[in-house]
């Protein structure tokens, strides 16, 4: 374990920044038998909510150039079964949990960040990208007001775990959402999610997704990524943990550069289980060869 | 995992097959696996991104090899066709659940076109079982007929169509199939849903138990995208999801509920 | 010439829909020793303002996986120069010449359109990705008040010419820009522009772009851009023309079943500038094939 | 255009050799001109997108043979380096402007690590016209001074520097040019910016001529997406845009603003 990669996240310590990224690697448990868990700094585990989610009908993957589109539809087991099932096995790794939850309406959200608040895991963060259906299916993540709505209501719920906000890219202004999120008291904020987007069978006619348009991931966004990194590291105060398209330990440092205190990598798990270890050895020998004491030092380190 | 492509065979202008070492996954395959393949050469490249699933199609223990028998389709199997003997390639280890090998039983594998592939390693495992087997084999055309002469040493019948009568019987592979179904104890089934539905259709008609591989779009093959569910009817009658990769890709063909898989 | 790629755009004629896309061939004449510019559908040109504009500094452009960032700063002659040396020359070949153009302000729209409205071109394309230097930079493509302003603003100025409104992707909500400029008079809209993307050098530490943020383009961003167009058919009934990241026939017939009336190819063009007309070639064929007639009945086909 | 690969020899870890078989292209090709090379071999890959500049290094008129020295950087050039004799390369027809070639004089060329690659085109012609030749070449280490062999039957004396002195002279490819600058009426330079710099200075300031090949990032390499600019005084002074790929990439080094000169 090195010295050069330990992180302090909200309180949380972290043994490396390296957190593998909601719904990109399911309870965590699915890795068990592929790589070691207890090297990871963190797990961000699938979106969950107060009640198992079935998920969209089929197909609901696709790729795309250099990225891959899904529409999964949020599919999990709940909160209940969450804590029950998959927690305590989990639990047994070495490593940072971290939930993942959303809700379809406000109370779902309070509700879901209550019950976590008290449960054996380290960190909240809240996915705001998905449809409020009672105020007629617009995004908590595209709408500043209920993004403050959503993110004060359960930080006043939780009492005892840092709340990360996860933005959507999918606005015109993402720092308005990380600093109304800010205000509202997130911890930290990360992003970004999926871009929205869209695919056609040219063959059948009909999109490659059931739910026609899915969410964009995988390199082909980085560049989305990064910038929208930087844009918040210049406007809010509080940590950013960078996500989107990171394949190797060089788009690491690109998102510390930006402004990240720490990464998610999400659909490099796909390409190759083993890209989040990797990548983190690749830190390590890079660090030390630029004399590099803490990660840290580099966050939001580019040279304007 | 990482092999060493042995063979990279050009079949005819629509089907390949690789041979690769590798000798750990050799050990831990099981018939009707299937394995995620990278078909760039160089991890430095992000397009294709994803790996490609592919069913094992033969294991030789002693050497190390196994193989995979692939129709070209796009991007990513064009790629795999260009491999060269002797280049480095990368893959998952053995994935998914396995055929039920019965013993001293007659039995039928019905594959349509590139589901022939999983069903060869099947017919060797078989054949080692004393089971006495017929293959039947569809294609489109002549051009998806492929591997006859391998299968040739393994089966003890053989029964081909066309769609278009090119070779073998001119006609759908369930046409002869549904003829002698009665000479079957249990039915192994591998190729496009149309088939593998009409095949299971039939064998619930006559009470014969029947296995089909499933092909599901896939990203993770590892039970975690949730990218590829299957719907079957449980025990009880009940509709649940099951992960293609994980709990499949080998379904009992009287549970699958056929409007829900999307994969030709 | 084949009728089956024969398209009405507006009232103007094209020989096919492929068009090049504005930024991405100059003026037109720079590939005029490449490839025969009399077999395109139409050259969009160079975004084109009042005055010459000298770009921004070096360096301008950076490949990303699947696609390229570039900040130009939408060096061009002026509108001036543009008539006299460049029109002329450019005229010359047998296809449509559709005006890409800007301001900083509105008054600098107004009079570019008005300028452009008596020329000798067939369309102008209006890009309102572009920040209004008077309204604090805030781009009149991100603000549909504006956006409203700008459009109804040209359009009536114009009295000869359809004009093409350019939507931005870097926006909430494109339906609502797309309604917009529709209700503020546009003939047709075109999208997209390019999404905001950063790159950072690691080893210098310092963006590859000199102006830090530039717009991304190419295949990484086709899914966002198919979506779009199809959010845009269902919202609107002016023609589309659909933009972004097309490299062959097949991305040209998504774009149609999604809902374009027309295409523009862009970052394709440095790749290979063969790729327009090998697109043509290509599409011929595929409608022979495919027993369609013209390829206009593909447009908004997709089925759901 | 297309070709065909000729030979693609590995000169050691750091820097590749490519002939390459166009015989339209090396017809067309004048001394000082680059091309853009697809360094990806499936058109249906997006990644890498855009084509890659090189400098013509060497071209022969009767097998129509052409050829580019190359360092490896990154996945462009690593992606060439996998390129198999005999495989199919795409390019661009010869771009830019050329070296003017003077006759009977005496020049000096100096080239910085893969800087060296235009040069051997232009040390052949300038042989041609009978001028007498020093090539100053200057690398990092030992492992940067390439094709020595190659410029030996072409120069007339060769001065070699390494900034760790383990290859020629230690220090910078200035040092000894600096001193020998009263020998030359024209001077031709290719490597990284400082030193491109550093050499133009040297004959500003001794008035010799001396021309300069600069390396911009560029897009399309025809002069369309004003994605290449350099900045330079014309006549009057004045600081005036030109595109490398189209107005370059040869510029008389005491017109380049070398502020505004951004590549390495
Ligand atoms: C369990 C399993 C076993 C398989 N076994 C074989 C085999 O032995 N031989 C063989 O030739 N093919 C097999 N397939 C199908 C094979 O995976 C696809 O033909 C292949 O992925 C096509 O990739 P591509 O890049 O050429 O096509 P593209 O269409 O460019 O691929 C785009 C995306 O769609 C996916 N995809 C395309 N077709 C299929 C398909 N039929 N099934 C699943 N995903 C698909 C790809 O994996 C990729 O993610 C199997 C599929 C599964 C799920
Ligand atoms: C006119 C001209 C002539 C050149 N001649 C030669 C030559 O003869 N031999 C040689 O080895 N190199 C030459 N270069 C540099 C060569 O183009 C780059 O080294 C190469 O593009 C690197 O590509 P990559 O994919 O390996 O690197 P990456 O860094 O992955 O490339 C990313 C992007 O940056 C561009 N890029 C990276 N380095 C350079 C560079 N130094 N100059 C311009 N663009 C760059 C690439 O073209 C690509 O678009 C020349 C450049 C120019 C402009
Ligand atoms: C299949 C899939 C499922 C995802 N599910 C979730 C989810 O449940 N909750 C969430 O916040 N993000 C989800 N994401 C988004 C990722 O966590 C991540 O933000 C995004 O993929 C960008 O990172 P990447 O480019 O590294 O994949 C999902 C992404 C993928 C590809
Ligand atoms: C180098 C470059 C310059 C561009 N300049 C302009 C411009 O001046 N005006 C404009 O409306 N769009 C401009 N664009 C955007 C393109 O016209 C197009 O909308 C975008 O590149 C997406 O298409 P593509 O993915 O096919 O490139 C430019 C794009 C590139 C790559
Ligand atoms: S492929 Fe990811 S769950 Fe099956
Ligand atoms: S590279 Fe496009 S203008 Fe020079």
């Amino acid at each position: 374990m090195s010295e050069s990669l330990k992180i302090n996240l909200c309180g949380v310590e972290f043994k490396n920044p390296i957190i593998t990224a909601s719904g990109t690697f399911g309870y965590g448990l699915e890795y068990a038998n592929h790589i070691d868990l207890n090297k990871l700094g963190g797990i961000s585990v699938k979106g969950i909510s107060l009640k198992e989610v079935k998920g969209n009908p089929m197909p609901r993957i696709m790729e795309t150039s250099a990225g891959m589109l899904n529409a999964i539809g949020l599919q999990n087991v709940g909160v209940e079964r969450f804590i029950k099932e998959k927690l305590p096995a989990l639990r047994k790794y070495d490593t940072k949990i971290i939930v993942n939850f959303w809700g379809k309406m406000l109370e779902e959200y309070i509700e879901v960040a209550r019950v976590l608040d008290e449960e054996d895991v380290d960190m909240l963060e809240m996915n705001i990208s998905c449809p409020n259906i009672k105020e007629g299916g617009i995004a908590f993540g595209t709408d500043p007001k209920m993004t403050y709505e959503v993110v004060y209501n359960c930080k006043k719920v939780m009492k005892n775990k840092p709340l990360v906000v996860k933005l959507s890219p999918n606005v015109t202004n993402i720092k308005v959402f990380g600093k109304v999120a800010e205000e509202a008291g997130a911890d930290a904020i990360s992003a970004i999610n999926t871009l929205l987007g869209m695919a056609i069978n040219i063959n059948t006619r009909k999109p490659f997704l059931s739910n026609i348009t899915g969410g964009l991931s995988g390199p082909a966004i980085k560049p989305v990524a990064i910038r929208m990194v930087y844009e918040l590291y210049k406007t809010i105060k509080i940590p950013i943990i960078g996500i989107g398209g990171i394949m190797s330990y060089r788009d690491v440092i690109e998102f510390y550069l930006a402004g990240a205190s720490a990464v998610q990598v999400g659909t490099a798990n796909f390409v190759d289980p083993e890209i989040p270890i990797k990548i983190i050895d690749e830190l390590n020998n890079y660090l030390k060869c630029n004399n590099i004491r803490n990660i840290s030092e580099l966050t939001g380190k580019v040279e304007i | 995992m990482i092999g060493t492509v042995v063979e990279n065979i050009k079949l005819n202008d629509k089907y390949y097959y690789m041979i690769i070492n590798n000798k750990e996954f050799v050990e831990k395959a099981k018939v009707g696996q299937f394995l995620m393949v990278q078909s760039k050469e160089y991890d430095y490249i992000n397009d294709p991104i994803l790996r490609r699933p592919f069913g094992i199609c033969d294991v030789d223990y002693d050497s190390g090899d196994f193989s995979i028998l692939y129709m070209i389709v796009g991007k990513g199997t064009m790629l795999l066709s260009t491999f060269k003997k002797g280049s480095k390639i990368e893959f998952s280890p053995p994935l998914g659940n396995s055929f039920t090998i019965q013993s001293k039983k007659n039995v039928a594998l019905v594959g349509g076109g590139i589901g022939i592939a999983p069903l060869y390693f099947l017919a060797k495992t078989l054949k080692d079982n004393n089971c006495k087997i017929t293959l039947y084999f569809g294609g489109q055309s002549e051009i998806d007929i492929v591997f006859l002469d391998k299968f040739e040493k393994v089966v003890d019948e053989i029964v081909v169509t066309t769609n278009d009568g090119s070779k073998g019987m001119k006609g759908l592979v369930t046409d002869p199939f549904i003829k002698n179904i009665d000479h079957y104890d249990y039915v192994y089934t591998c190729g496009p849903k149309k088939m593998l539905e009409a095949v299971s259709r039939i064998c619930i008609d006559s009470g014969r138990a029947v296995e089909v591989s499933l092909d599901e779009r896939m990203a993770c093959g590892l039970g975690a995208c949730l990218g590829c569910i299957v719907y079957v009817k449980d025990d009880d009658g009940n509709e649940i999801q099951k992960r293609c990769c994980v709990e499949g890709p080998i379904f009992d063909g009287s549970k699958v509920i056929w409007e829900s898989v999307c994969r030709g």
